[in-house]
């Protein structure tokens, strides 16, 4: 028998202003102005995909409920298309939400549920550490060696890659530094 | 020197137990200009204000200062009784020696001293205190009523009904407003026309109405009693008297152009009565659809075939001056366009409509005969959309507030819907729905049970086509999943918003306005269809989103406090008013965006300095306007406005009295 | 006229065959792009994600190097740079002493420089329809299109400040001054799924078929974009079924000035076919 | 004297409609509050000009109170937005003429409110007994 458990919410409430405080100063919007309309999940394009409507992390949000809105796997789906942040009656930046909460699980060292997303991001800024750019083949290079998906898109590499469109040589940045100095230390993989 | 009595009321033991009287008296007795000093057990008794009588007559005294219970309570009874002894009213000052200190302090040790503060300070002020006279002004007993929807009609008759007389102006050709537009009316489904009708018949019956239509009102100038306003009368190019409202003209006339009644979705003719049932039954030439007017002359086909020779394309505005006692200001509301929501269609679709649309569609007397075709191919729609909140509750896009009478309505034209075409569906986006009031929450019941509307609780993100097909989704937030529905017709429940000119009606007429253009009553709960203008009342949307009973109620009670005002010969006017001294005025102005009444107007001063003839701008305070707030006189710089009963040198006088 | 130039990590990579295009319209419209010297990738799809002050640091530099070549605002082909560089943007607008922390950090001083601009916003705005038409030798006469703006070049209002979030119109003003015909169609403004394309493809693949499938429904016989993730996507991630080709705007608008599909680097696309109203006398009379 | 012995005075100016009102409703409520503040009544707190309050410091008084309707209820309407503008500038003033600005403070009291007015002559006095007796301003900084 699955049991759905009771949400306690005596519990979440000691930590909610916490959680809210966080929020508010990494989205720059306050969650409580949500007033659970659904206009953000009825435009959202990845909602499809979702277990929980980005509507409903608002919801754990407001609730206080921090370890259910990180572990959501929402937050790595959502692809930042900003149709929820355009249209909110209550101008709540649902994107930067998304984006805080993100952020919130990488510094705390939290598994992502969806490991894949999080495991492109992590190559993806580890590229443009080392060379300031994006360089595709490498980012995939990566992606791959993170994930173990050595065979999808191999088609796709060899299109793009005879279309002259997958360089081999990485463009780069010529200031070595650069990428280091804004690379905060707390955040390299 | 002033010659102050000071009289210590004990209030039986409630003041005598907790301060020590005779310290009291013997402290007041050494004050300045204190000539009488006297204690008494009840002091509001009929023998204790007699003592206060006796007292003032027998030791001259010109000043009387009472120590007792609140002024709240008794000040009005010793403003009688110190007038019965022949001393104007407001030579009188109270200690609140028990609400503010017998009372609150439990014993003489403590209350003692405070007690000698307050009498002291009294005392002080006292000798400040000037007599103060109140003014009358007559009031013209005939009431100028602004707007003809429901609520300008309602309260015509209803002062009408009590014997005064009435001006109604619409600017519209025709009185109805909102209502005469509506097909039937929840919450008991009577058709709008059916119960508006016989009122606007009555409107035109009573010989106490005058009803100007295609009028409007250009200024308003006076004060509450004594208003004097400009209406201009357009010209309508037909003679009313000699119009029988035959309707040759509107027959014959060549000319088409779409319907405002009809909001555009039939038409009407150059010359027309906005809808049959229209009060006055006469016609109307839009001058701008005119071929005459137009086209230099051209067709007449009006004036052939009127028999009465009514039709006179030379009429011109008039200017109508005219006198009255009240005002009340019914001037209505409108819809929220719906074009400003990129994600519903930026009202490029046809088939997006707004519930006013549908209610015209829904009439037997709309363009189409009662019959629901939807706009684009004129098809009878199948699944109906309805999506609630359009503009309502979105601060981001729209208005902040929730309009109140959608969720009603959109049950009703769910209902409408199912009766009108039985195999159709209806479908409501809502994110909550608001059904307080008598018979309502039924009402909406029955929408969902009875007729079998869908009620799908989420805010729609977006209409969209695919192909030509209208597509509506949503989230269905009560399972957490996105919803569409492909949409034969998608009606939006706009918000109510104020008329566009609301702000300039409001700044004509004198009273304030909200952020959103809805007029502002003097106190939302206890003056709630007063203005802060005295003689000014507010009734119907004009003042916020309402349905109909709201309506007629409100005007019923705009009227009530018009008749009230009428019921007196004369308007006693507070003494206790701003005064400005005309010495010391600098003209600066700065008092005068400060008054919440706009009381303060400015009057040329001629003097002659040395025989020099120089005139001066000094501030002038209208005492029928002024509510005595004080406001004005603490934004003089130069001193010159003064509060009279709380002037500066009584105030003065306290404080110093309280730090000695 | 010359701008800032910030071409974006994929124009070095994937989109090579836009840079190509932008470069050559951009020239024929008498507009100069000098690239931003030694700029760093603007750190789209996954700075923000991981790391606020990241984002923003990534983009800032850009800016502050693009302020160095002072030629005004900077321009940008791709949407979500665009989008990044505009939120940097309105983050140092808000406040004078973020640009100095951000100087320390990238070891360059900041100025405003104005809003960071879109091709597009360029090609509609400053350069203006009229000097577009002129150049038009071979109108795309009935060419039907479907003016695909994705997500990131309007939205959020506040950071894109361009054109009409929900009914943009910009690039369909453009195609019509090209001679097409843009279409009405209902998905104009829906996300793609770009920055998910390469974790969750499957994904991604539904967003693709559904635009497709809704400008197809609206008789639409191509796409017109104008962000390299959005063509990437719309020709990588489809379905086998889905046919319809995906071109960028400047494809079409060279195109429509005469140059030819090599030139314009439309060979590079993996769908290069030509509708055959492209392709009449391709080639053939330059300029 | 010791400190503890010492009243404090406060000066009190309260407006007809709600916060007169609310100190009479503490009477009839006989609740107890310390006999250190006096009140002086006015129509509106925008009636208080900042001179009065100004005047009472200069000639000593302890603490000056100014209550009023709570924002939206003033029954002139817009009275109480005056006087919150006008007396936090004069706030801002008191700090300039060397007054320790906790002696001031602005409350918004109804009338049905005797026992927060109570509470607030509770508090403002002990912090008046902590701060000490005033001291009486030079007489020119205030004409
Ligand atoms: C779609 C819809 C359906 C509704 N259905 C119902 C229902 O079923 N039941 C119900 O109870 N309520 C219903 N209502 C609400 C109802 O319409 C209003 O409560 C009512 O019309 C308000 O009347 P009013 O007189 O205040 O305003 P209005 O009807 O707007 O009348 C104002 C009048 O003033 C005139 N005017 C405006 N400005 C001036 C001026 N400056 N000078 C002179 N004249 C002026 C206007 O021309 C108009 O005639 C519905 C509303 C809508 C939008
Ligand atoms: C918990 C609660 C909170 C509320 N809060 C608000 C609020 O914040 N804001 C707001 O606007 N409204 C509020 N209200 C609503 C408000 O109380 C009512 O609108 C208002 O009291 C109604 O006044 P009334 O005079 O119609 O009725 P009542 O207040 O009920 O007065 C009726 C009077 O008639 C007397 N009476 C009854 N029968 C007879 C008889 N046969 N003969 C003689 N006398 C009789 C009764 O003794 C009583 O004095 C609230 C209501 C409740 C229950
Ligand atoms: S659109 Fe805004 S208000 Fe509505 S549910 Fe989403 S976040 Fe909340
Ligand atoms: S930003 Fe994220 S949550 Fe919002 S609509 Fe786009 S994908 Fe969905
Ligand atoms: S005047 Fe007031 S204090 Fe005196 S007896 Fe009467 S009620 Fe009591
Ligand atoms: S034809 Fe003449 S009388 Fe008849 S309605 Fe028209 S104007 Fe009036
Ligand atoms: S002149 Fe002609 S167009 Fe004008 S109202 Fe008369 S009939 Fe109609
Ligand atoms: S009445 Fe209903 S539909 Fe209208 S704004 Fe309020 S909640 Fe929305
Ligand atoms: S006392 Fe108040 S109402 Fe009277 S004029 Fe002055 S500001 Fe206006
Ligand atoms: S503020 Fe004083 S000086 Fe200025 S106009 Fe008004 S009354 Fe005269």
């Amino acid at each position: 028998m699955a049991v759905i458990p009771t949400i306690d919410l005596t519990q979440a409430a000691a930590g909610r202003e916490v959680l809210l405080q966080q929020v508010r100063q990494l989205a720059d919007t306050d969650p409580l102005a949500c007033y659970q309309c659904g206009k953000c999940s009825a435009g959202c394009p990845l909602s499809f995909a979702m277990e929980q409507q980005p509507r409903q992390i608002l919801r754990l949000v407001q609730l206080g409920l921090k370890e259910q809105a990180l572990a959501s796997a929402t937050i790595w789906l959502c692809a930042g298309c900003a149709a929820c942040t355009t249209r909110c009656p209550r101008r709540v930046k649902i994107d930067s939400v998304m984006d805080a909460l993100r952020q919130l699980a990488a510094r705390e060292g939290r598994p992502a549920r969806e490991r894949e997303v999080a495991a492109f991001h992590e190559s993806f800024l580890e590229t443009v550490r080392r060379g300031g750019r994006l360089h595709e083949l490498g980012l995939v290079g990566r992606y791959k060696l993170r994930t173990g998906r050595f065979l999808q898109d191999g088609i796709l590499g060899w299109k793009l890659f005879s279309r002259r469109r997958l360089p081999l040589k990485p463009s780069r940045v010529s200031d070595r530094r650069a990428m280091e100095r804004l690379f905060r230390p707390e955040l390299q993989p | 020197m002033k010659r102050v009595g000071v009289f210590l009321c004990w209030c039986g033991s409630n003041i005598a137990a907790h301060v020590d009287l005779d310290r009291v008296q013997e402290m007041s007795e050494d004050l300045g200009n204190v000539v009488h000093v006297q204690q008494n057990k009840y002091m509001c008794s009929e023998p204790g204000q007699e003592t206060v009588r006796k007292a003032i007559q027998r030791h001259g005294l010109d000043r009387v200062v009472i120590a007792a219970c609140s002024p709240r309570m008794h000040e009005r009874t010793f403003r009688r009784t110190v007038e019965g002894a022949g001393l104007n009213p407001y030579l009188l000052e109270i200690a609140n020696v028990r609400e503010h200190c017998s009372w609150v302090h439990p014993d003489k040790e403590t209350g003692t001293p405070v007690a000698i503060d307050l009498v002291r300070t009294a005392v002080a002020k006292a000798v400040q205190d000037v007599p103060l006279q109140s003014s009358y002004a007559g009031v013209e007993k005939r009431a100028l009523v602004i707007g003809g929807g429901i609520a300008g009609i309602q309260a015509a008759l209803d002062i009408a009904g009590s014997g005064y007389e009435v001006v109604l102006v619409e600017r519209e050709p025709t009185i109805g407003g909102r209502m005469a537009q509506l097909d039937k009316t929840f919450p008991t489904l009577d058709c709008s026309s059916c119960i508006l009708t016989p009122k606007m018949v009555e409107v035109s019956q009573d010989p106490r109405i005058r009803l100007l239509t295609y009028a409007e009102v250009e200024s308003l100038a006076g004060y509450v009693g004594n208003f004097e306003a400009r209406i201009r009368l357009k010209a309508r190019s037909v003679d009313f008297v000699k119009c029988t409202g035959c309707g040759d003209c509107w027959n014959k006339c060549p000319y088409r152009t779409p319907g405002e009644f009809d909001l555009g979705l039939g038409k009407r003719k150059a010359i027309f009565i906005p809808f049959p049932q229209a009060i006055p039954s006469k016609p109307t030439i839009d001058r701008d659809t005119c071929a005459y007017f137009q086209k230099n002359g051209k067709c007449q086909v009006c004036k052939k075939f009127c028999q009465a020779g009514a039709i006179d394309f030379e009429q011109t505005d008039e200017i109508l001056e005219e006198k009255f006692g009240a005002v009340v200001v019914a001037t209505g509301f409108d819809l929220w366009d719906h074009a400003r929501y990129g994600e519903y269609g930026a009202g490029e679709h046809p088939d997006v409509i707004s519930s006013l649309e549908l209610e015209r569609l829904l009439s037997a007397s709309g363009p189409s005969d009662g019959h629901l075709k939807r706009p684009s191919d004129g098809r009878e729609p199948k699944r109906v959309v309805f999506i609630q909140c359009v503009g309502s509750r979105d601060e981001a896009k729209g208005v902040g507030y929730c309009s109140k009478i959608c969720c009603m309505y959109t049950a009703k034209h769910a209902i409408m819907l199912k009766e009108k075409i039985p195999d159709s569906q209806a479908f409501v986006f809502y994110i909550d729905v608001r059904t307080p009031g008598k018979n309502y929450e039924e009402f909406y019941r029955r929408a969902t049970v009875e007729a079998g509307a869908q009620y799908i609780r989420g805010r729609v993100s977006r209409i969209y086509l695919r192909g030509k097909q209208l597509v509506v989704v949503g989230e269905d937030t009560l399972l957490g999943q996105k919803v569409e529905v492909e949409a034969d017709l998608v009606v939006l429940a706009s918000a109510v918003v104020s008329r566009a000119d609301a702000p300039q009606v409001a700044q004509k007429l004198g009273f304030s306005y909200d952020n959103y253009g809805f007029f502002t009553e003097a106190h939302p709960k206890l003056a709630p269809v007063e203005t802060n203008t005295a003689g000014i009342f507010l009734a119907g949307a004009c003042q916020g989103p309402k349905d109909i009973p709201e309506t007629v109620a409100q005007a019923g009670a705009a009227a009530a406090k018009v008749v009230r005002l009428f019921a007196k010969d004369k308007l006693e006017t507070e003494p206790m008013v701003a005064r400005v001294d005309p010495e010391h005025c600098a003209g600066c102005q700065w008092c005068r965006p400060i008054c919440p009444y706009q009381a303060i107007g400015m009057e040329t001063l001629t003097e002659r300095p040395g025989g020099r003839r120089v005139t001066r701008r000094v501030a002038r305070v209208n005492t029928s306007l002024c509510h005595g707030c004080g406001a004005c006189s603490v934004a003089c710089r130069s001193g010159a406005m003064n509060l009279l009963g709380f002037s500066n040198e009584q105030l003065w006088a306290e404080v110093e009295a309280l730090c000695l | 006229m010359k701008v800032a130039y910030y071409p974006g990590c994929s124009s070095h990579g994937s989109a090579a065959d836009y840079d190509r295009s932008a470069r050559v319209v951009a020239g024929a419209l008498g507009l100069g792009l000098v690239e931003v010297p030694d700029w760093n990738c603007c750190g789209a799809s996954s700075a923000h994600a991981l790391d606020h002050q990241l984002a923003l640091d990534l983009a800032g530099r850009n800016l502050a190097l693009a302020a160095q070549l002072d030629l005004g605002g900077v321009v940008t082909p791709c949407a979500a740079c665009y989008s990044r560089l505009n939120r940097a943007h309105q983050w140092l607008g808000e406040d004078r002493r973020r640009w100095l922390d951000l100087a320390a950090r990238v070891e360059r001083p900041y100025r405003d420089v104005g809003k960071p601009r879109s091709l597009l916003e360029l090609v509609v705005g400053a350069i203006g329809l009229p000097a577009v038409a002129e150049r038009v030798r071979r109108p795309l006469q009935g060419l039907k299109v479907a003016a695909y703006y994705g997500c990131l070049m309007l939205r959020p209002p506040e950071v894109a400040r361009f054109d009409d979030p929900e009914n943009p119109r910009s690039m369909d003003d453009l195609l019509r001054t090209l001679g097409a015909n843009p279409v009405r169609w209902g998905h104009k403004t829906e996300c793609c799924g770009a920055s998910l394309s390469v974790s969750r493809p499957e994904l991604v693949r539904k967003l693709v078929d559904d635009i497709l499938d809704n400008a197809a429904a609206a008789g639409a016989e191509c796409l017109a974009t104008a962000c390299p993730m959005c063509q990437a996507n719309l020709e990588q991630r489809r379905s086998a079924d889905r046919t319809m080709p995906a071109y960028y705007f400047t494809d079409l608008a060279g195109l429509a000035f005469g140059f030819s599909p090599v030139d314009l680097g439309i060979a590079m696309h993996l769908d290069s076919s030509l509708h055959p109203l492209l392709s009449q006398g391709q080639g053939g009379d330059r300029p | 004297m010791p400190l503890a012995e010492v009243e404090p005075k406060i000066v009190a100016f309260f407006c007809n409609w709600c916060s007169y009102a609310g100190a009479d409703l503490a009477g009839t409520s006989r609740i107890q509050y310390p006999p250190s503040v006096r009140i002086i009544r006015v129509p509106c707190s925008g009636r208080v000009n900042p001179r009065f309050i100004l005047r009472a410091f200069q000639l000593g008084a302890d603490g000056v109170l100014v209550a009023g309707c709570h924002p939206g209820d003033c029954h002139y309407s817009t009275g109480n937005y005056f006087s919150r503008r006008r007396l936090s500038l004069l706030r801002r003033f008191l700090a300039y003429l060397g007054i320790d600005e906790r002696r001031f403070r602005v409350r918004w009291i109804s009338a049905s409110e005797g026992p927060r007015f109570a509470e607030t002559v509770k508090e403002m006095t002990e912090e008046l007994r902590q701060l000490g007796p005033a001291q009486k301003v030079a007489a020119t900084s205030v004409d």
